[in-house]
């Protein structure tokens, strides 16, 4: 696989544009290599983040021919369209500088929406016991391996037309802790999930599932929460 | 959208399915049939279901269509919150004067 | 050069397992306290706890005993680890798993029965390591970033670099630590009544290395500037299994599963021969840096595959299983074209741990008052070698200790000491360096670097390489203090920081050519062909670099055997140490 | 910039549809109201209205009418389904259908009326 590809890179902050560069072609390559190789023969200056390389800290989204990856594990012929890659940040995210977003919203509402342990126990009580089958075990663990990479807030469009929209990550944390039986911060979790930009907001575009690269289904732990809530709220057990 | 809205809009929207697909049988009665308006009217007029048919449908539809508005609006116009509640409650209230007028209309002996 | 000052209780550097545990234990002890991380990356989205894939050790198990766990890690350590800081990890352990699972949320996979489960790992006498899948770092990290995230009291200084720990003015003590903000390019000083150094070692001086790319021995650096004694410096993990995908990509050298070995892997070098029944009877069973021994010896005689690399061949186990069985490494490797189910993937030994770092008590203090540390830049833990499952139990056990110990050192010790305003200008002055260098290739450095380290103080060593790998250290030494980086934008300038990382590897790296040519036996992941025996165990002595006037001395220290000596155990059965 | 990839996908379609042809029925329907209420005028008055809407092209928007509200309520009923069952696979196959579906009763409808 020799030859060149043409990359357009996103150069700036929110205002920026794309900058042509022209990189070679090799065998093993992938997205992120593509960037390296710029910064390290074209434009020492090019900003953008990466950590592990092998898809487990999902700190090198980035946006990829319109779609959003982690450019650690993917391969460019995988994603090159007629020679060309076009490579910006995430989307629905502020830009820090070129390809490097700004993950700090994405956070705070993972903490909105409740995404953390709410502890029942302390380090001198034994391990609860949980069957590895039991029904709310199998749902958490459908879950749980969220690599907050910020792939399906960026593909997700109701968290661009609402900025009080918590996003699928964040809501999809909140849906396993929901089904930690260890939990016990659930009343509060649901009662920040049932308020305006909550789970409610979504409308199952699904494109949250359709690019998680560790394949999680935020859309069927949204829709989840919105039978939880809806429970909740009947029973009286919390108020919107 | 907060839980409460949702379930009303979800409920609703429940609830005019059944409702709509009569709607739609008579439709497609009353065309193949090709009822004159006196043939309409003397089958609605004066019967309690038919008005609490189309009273129940007007009510959900009223509720239903002003929450989905509500949300359009969040997302795809620039409206404060406040302007945005008071536009989507008055073609509420709209909505459902027109449809209740409608259905007096219709049945009304 | 401005600088911005900041004052703070608590100063912790790194945001893996280490510095994320000592930011909560620090809060618990005393909630009012102000505590700032600050972390080269994102909070707990950098360093190597996330990257955990195997587990945890901890000998919680019906069956199991802290006895055995801290005999296993004694003699897989090969008697050099300080034995009352292996001891405190064993113990601890278990504390730690508890509170994770009960405080922090961490959800471990179970046991039918709905107990812990625990798997098997390399080197051990007890299927101790609890695990989440093959991802429990993610799950460890994840939930101690929620924790931290949770409370604002917790401040973060997130893509913040710390370039250098600086005195206080009468130089008894730490002041503070100079940091770069990445993001903006300016610097920041941060005073602090204590500080922990938790930025995690990590050997990427090699040319093939599993961890983080945000690690490179920084902390270990600066510790070395401190003036600092550093401990078993010689002492670099190799992990057998490193996917090699050809140098223009950076997914080579990182890690395939320990599991592809024990299930049954076949290793095959270029002539597509099984070559591990030359070297050890286990074949590819045998421990981890038997492996990457055999595998750098066939390497260095040339038997490789074209790349010049190795083969790993699972088809025989029947590519659906392999498939099933190995998921995620099969869909890694796919990621970058091999066929890990049905075909060959090529692999290289790869650098994977730093056992060596600062000396340190079991209560993480450092020789320097107000200066702890804890995870991989501490030391003595693991001695020559470190069991898979004891890293990132390292960590956690000692961040929290570290933790827990801070807010009392600060109670005993009030108040902030004034730093040495001097170092704190040299310090600065040398961060900007290379801007006012011009010239040179910083690209082809790195990669000489590597392979210096790779080919002349890597997985095999003799005096005759370790000299030829010191004098090419200081060749590159001095052509990389004449390269510069143009100063066009600092703001987020990832050449700038390759620069600076490349600057700690080297420091480093010679530290790691000394202690190699001063150990003239061989133990663990330290091994000389010019001295192939281990050496009487019962005199056992580790080596201790420090630098003094720009010059490293390094001498050796007699193991202190406090809690039990060679030839005996813990353990009353018999079955014990085999 | 380049077409944000996800827009290109069927679910994502399928949601603008749903929200196009929600808002088309909220502007339609204060007219199929108003128009309706003509009756309380006098039977003459829904009569005229009658025979007027016998217009061959008033028809055919009738029918797209219909099919509006059709594949509004089935891609509705697909979302309340997806909302509150068991999580199903293949949701772009079931929207595919509504939108036949839909469209096979607007075709009835011409059907029925020509
Ligand atoms: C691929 C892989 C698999 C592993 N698997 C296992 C396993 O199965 N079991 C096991 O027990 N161990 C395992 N380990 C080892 C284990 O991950 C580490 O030993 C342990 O996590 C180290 O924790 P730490 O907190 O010391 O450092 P890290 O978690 O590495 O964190 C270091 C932190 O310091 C930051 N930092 C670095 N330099 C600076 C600077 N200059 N300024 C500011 N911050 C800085 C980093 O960005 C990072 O946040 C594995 C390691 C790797 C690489
Ligand atoms: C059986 C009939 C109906 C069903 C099952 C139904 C179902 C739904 C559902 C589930 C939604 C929420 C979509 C989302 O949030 O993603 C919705 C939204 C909406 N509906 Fe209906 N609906 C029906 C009839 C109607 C009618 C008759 C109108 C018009 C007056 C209407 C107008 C709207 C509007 C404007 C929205 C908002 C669209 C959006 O949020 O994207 N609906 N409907
Ligand atoms: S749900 Fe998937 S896409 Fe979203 S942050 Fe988690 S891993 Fe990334
Ligand atoms: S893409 Fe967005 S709208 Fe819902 S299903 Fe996923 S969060
Ligand atoms: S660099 Fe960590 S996920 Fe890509």
């Amino acid at each position: 696989m020799a030859g060149m590809l043409t990359v357009s890179l996103w150069r700036g902050g929110t205002e920026g544009r794309y900058v042509d560069y022209d990189v070679p072609m090799r065998e093993t390559q992938t997205v992120l290599d593509i960037v390296t190789w710029v910064q390290r023969n074209c434009d020492a200056t090019l900003s953008y983040r990466f950590a592990c390389r092998v898809g487990m800290c999902g700190s090198c989204a980035m946006t990829v021919n319109g779609r959003p990856r982690w450019t650690c594990r993917t391969h460019v012929s995988k994603v090159v369209s007629r020679g060309r890659l076009t490579i910006g940040p995430l989307e629905n995210l502020p830009v820090i500088k070129d390809l490097a977003a700004d993950m700090r919203p994405f956070f705070e509402k993972w903490q909105q929406a409740k995404g953390r342990f709410a502890p029942s126990k302390t380090r001198s009580d034994p391990i609860e016991r949980i069957a590895p089958d039991s029904a709310a075990r199998v749902a958490a663990d459908a879950a749980i391996e969220c690599i907050n990479c910020g792939v399906c807030y960026s593909a997700c469009d109701t968290v661009r037309w609402n900025g009080d929209y918590l996003g699928p990550a964040a809501l999809n944390r909140a849906w396993t802790l929901l089904n930690d039986v260890r939990d016990a911060g659930n009343v509060e979790r649901l009662a920040a999930v049932a308020t305006d930009g909550g789970c409610h907001a979504c409308h199952s575009h699904q494109s949250c599932q359709e690019h998680c690269p560790l394949a999680l289904n935020p859309t069927a732990s949204i829709a989840g929460l919105k039978r939880r809530t809806a429970q909740a709220y009947l029973r009286g057990e919390i108020k919107p | 959208m907060n839980v409460r809205l949702y379930i009303w809009q979800r409920a609703t929207a429940a609830l005019m399915v059944p409702l709509l697909l009569v709607h739609i049988a008579v439709i497609f009665y009353a065309t193949r049939k090709g009822l004159s308006a006196s043939d309409i009217l003397a089958r609605t007029r004066g019967s309690v279901s038919w008005t609490l048919f189309y009273g129940v449908f007007v009510a959900a539809v009223s509720v239903h269509a002003s929450i989905g508005l509500r949300t359009v609006l969040t997302e795809w116009s620039p409206l404060g919150q406040r302007t945005r509640d008071i536009a989507v409650v008055l073609f509420g209230l709209l909505l459902a004067l027109l449809g209740f007028r409608a259905v007096v209309a219709v049945v009304l002996p | 050069m401005t600088i911005e000052r900041i004052k703070t209780d608590i100063l912790i550097l790194g945001s893996g397992g280490a510095g994320l545990f000592a930011a909560l234990h620090a809060h618990v002890a005393d909630a009012a306290l102000d505590i700032i991380v600050a972390t080269k990356g994102l909070l707990g989205k950098c360093g190597c706890t996330r990257m955990v894939q195997g587990g945890y050790n901890v000998a919680l198990h019906p069956g199991d005993s802290v006895e055995r766990h801290f005999m296993d890690t004694i003699e897989g350590g090969k008697w050099l680890p300080h034995q009352e800081l292996a001891w405190t990890l064993v113990t601890k352990a278990i504390e730690r798993v508890t509170e994770l699972e009960n405080e922090i949320g961490c959800f471990f996979d179970r046991n039918p029965d709905g107990t812990l489960h625990g798997k098997a790992f390399a080197g051990q006498t007890f299927d101790r390591t609890v695990h989440k899948g093959d991802l429990t770092g993610i799950e460890i990290i994840n939930r101690l970033m929620e924790q931290v995230w949770a409370r604002p009291g917790l401040r973060r200084l997130e893509e913040h670099r710390a370039v250098a720990l600086i005195p206080s003015r009468d130089g008894a003590s730490i002041a503070g630590v100079l940091l770069i903000d990445i993001r903006t390019g300016d610097f920041r000083f941060v005073e602090a009544k204590a500080v922990l150094l938790a930025t995690g070692g990590g050997p990427t001086m090699y040319r093939y290395h599993t961890p983080s790319g945000d690690k490179s021995m920084d902390g270990l650096a600066m510790a070395l500037r401190a003036g600092l004694p550093l401990r078993d410096m010689e002492m670099v993990q190799f992990h057998p299994t490193g996917l090699y995908a050809g140098p223009d990509t950076r997914m080579t050298g990182t890690v395939l599963e320990e599991g592809l070995r024990g299930a049954g892997g076949h290793l095959l070098n270029g002539a597509m021969q099984r070559f591990m029944g030359n070297y050890d009877p286990h074949l590819e069973r045998a421990t981890r840096d038997v492996v990457s021994r055999a595998m750098y010896a066939e390497m260095r005689a040339g038997r490789t595959t074209p790349h010049g690399g190795l083969y790993i061949k699972m088809a025989h186990l029947g590519p659906d299983n392999v498939r099933r069985q190995f998921k995620g490494m099969v869909e890694r490797c796919a990621d970058c074209g091999f066929d890990l189910a049905g075909g060959l993937v090529e692999v290289v030994p790869t650098a994977h741990y730093f056992m060596g770092g600062v000396v340190c008590g079991v209560d993480t203090s450092t020789e320097i008052p107000g200066l702890f540390v804890a995870g991989e830049d501490a030391s003595g833990m693991h001695g020559a070698n470190r069991l898979g499952g004891n890293g990132v139990a390292n960590s956690t056990v000692f961040g929290g200790i570290a933790g827990d110990t801070m807010p009392r050192w600060i109670a005993a010790n009030p108040g902030h000491r004034a730093p040495d305003d001097a170092a704190l200008g040299a310090e600065v002055a040398r961060a900007l360096h290379p801007f006012n260098a011009r010239g040179g290739d910083l690209n082809r450095l790195r990669e000489r670097l590597l392979d210096t380290m790779w080919n002349d103080v890597g997985v095999i060593r003799d005096r005759a390489g370790l000299e030829r790998g010191l004098s090419a250290l200081d060749e590159i030494e001095a052509e990389h203090n004449a390269t510069g980086v143009a100063d066009g934008n600092r703001a987020f300038n990832l050449t700038w920081h390759d620069w600076l990382n490349m600057r700690s590897l080297v420091e480093t790296s010679r530290v790691i050519a000394l202690a190699a040519l001063g150990r003239e036996n061989s133990r663990g992941a330290h091994f000389r062909e010019d001295f192939p025996d281990a050496g009487d165990l019962a005199s056992s002595t580790f080596t201790v670099a420090r630098q003094k006037d720009e010059r490293i001395a390094v001498t050796d220290e007699p193991v202190q055997f406090t809690i039990v000596r060679p030839g005996h155990s813990l353990l009353s059965d018999k079955t014990a140490a085999e | 910039m380049t077409l944000l990839a996800h827009r290109t996908r069927p679910l994502w379609i399928a949601a603008l549809v749903h929200r196009l042809s929600g808002l088309a029925l909220a502007v339609f329907l204060p007219f199929h109201f108003l128009a309706l209420g003509l009756a309380i005028s006098g039977e003459a008055q829904l009569e005229s209205f009658l025979r007027w809407s016998e217009q061959p092209l008033v028809k055919m928007s009738e029918a797209v009418l219909l099919g509006v509200l059709a594949i509004h309520m089935l891609g509705g009923l697909r979302l309340l389904a997806l909302e509150n069952l068991a999580w199903r696979e293949g949701q772009a196959r079931l929207a595919l259908l509504a939108v036949v579906a839909a469209m096979a009763v607007a075709f009835a409808f011409l059907a029925s009326v020509f």
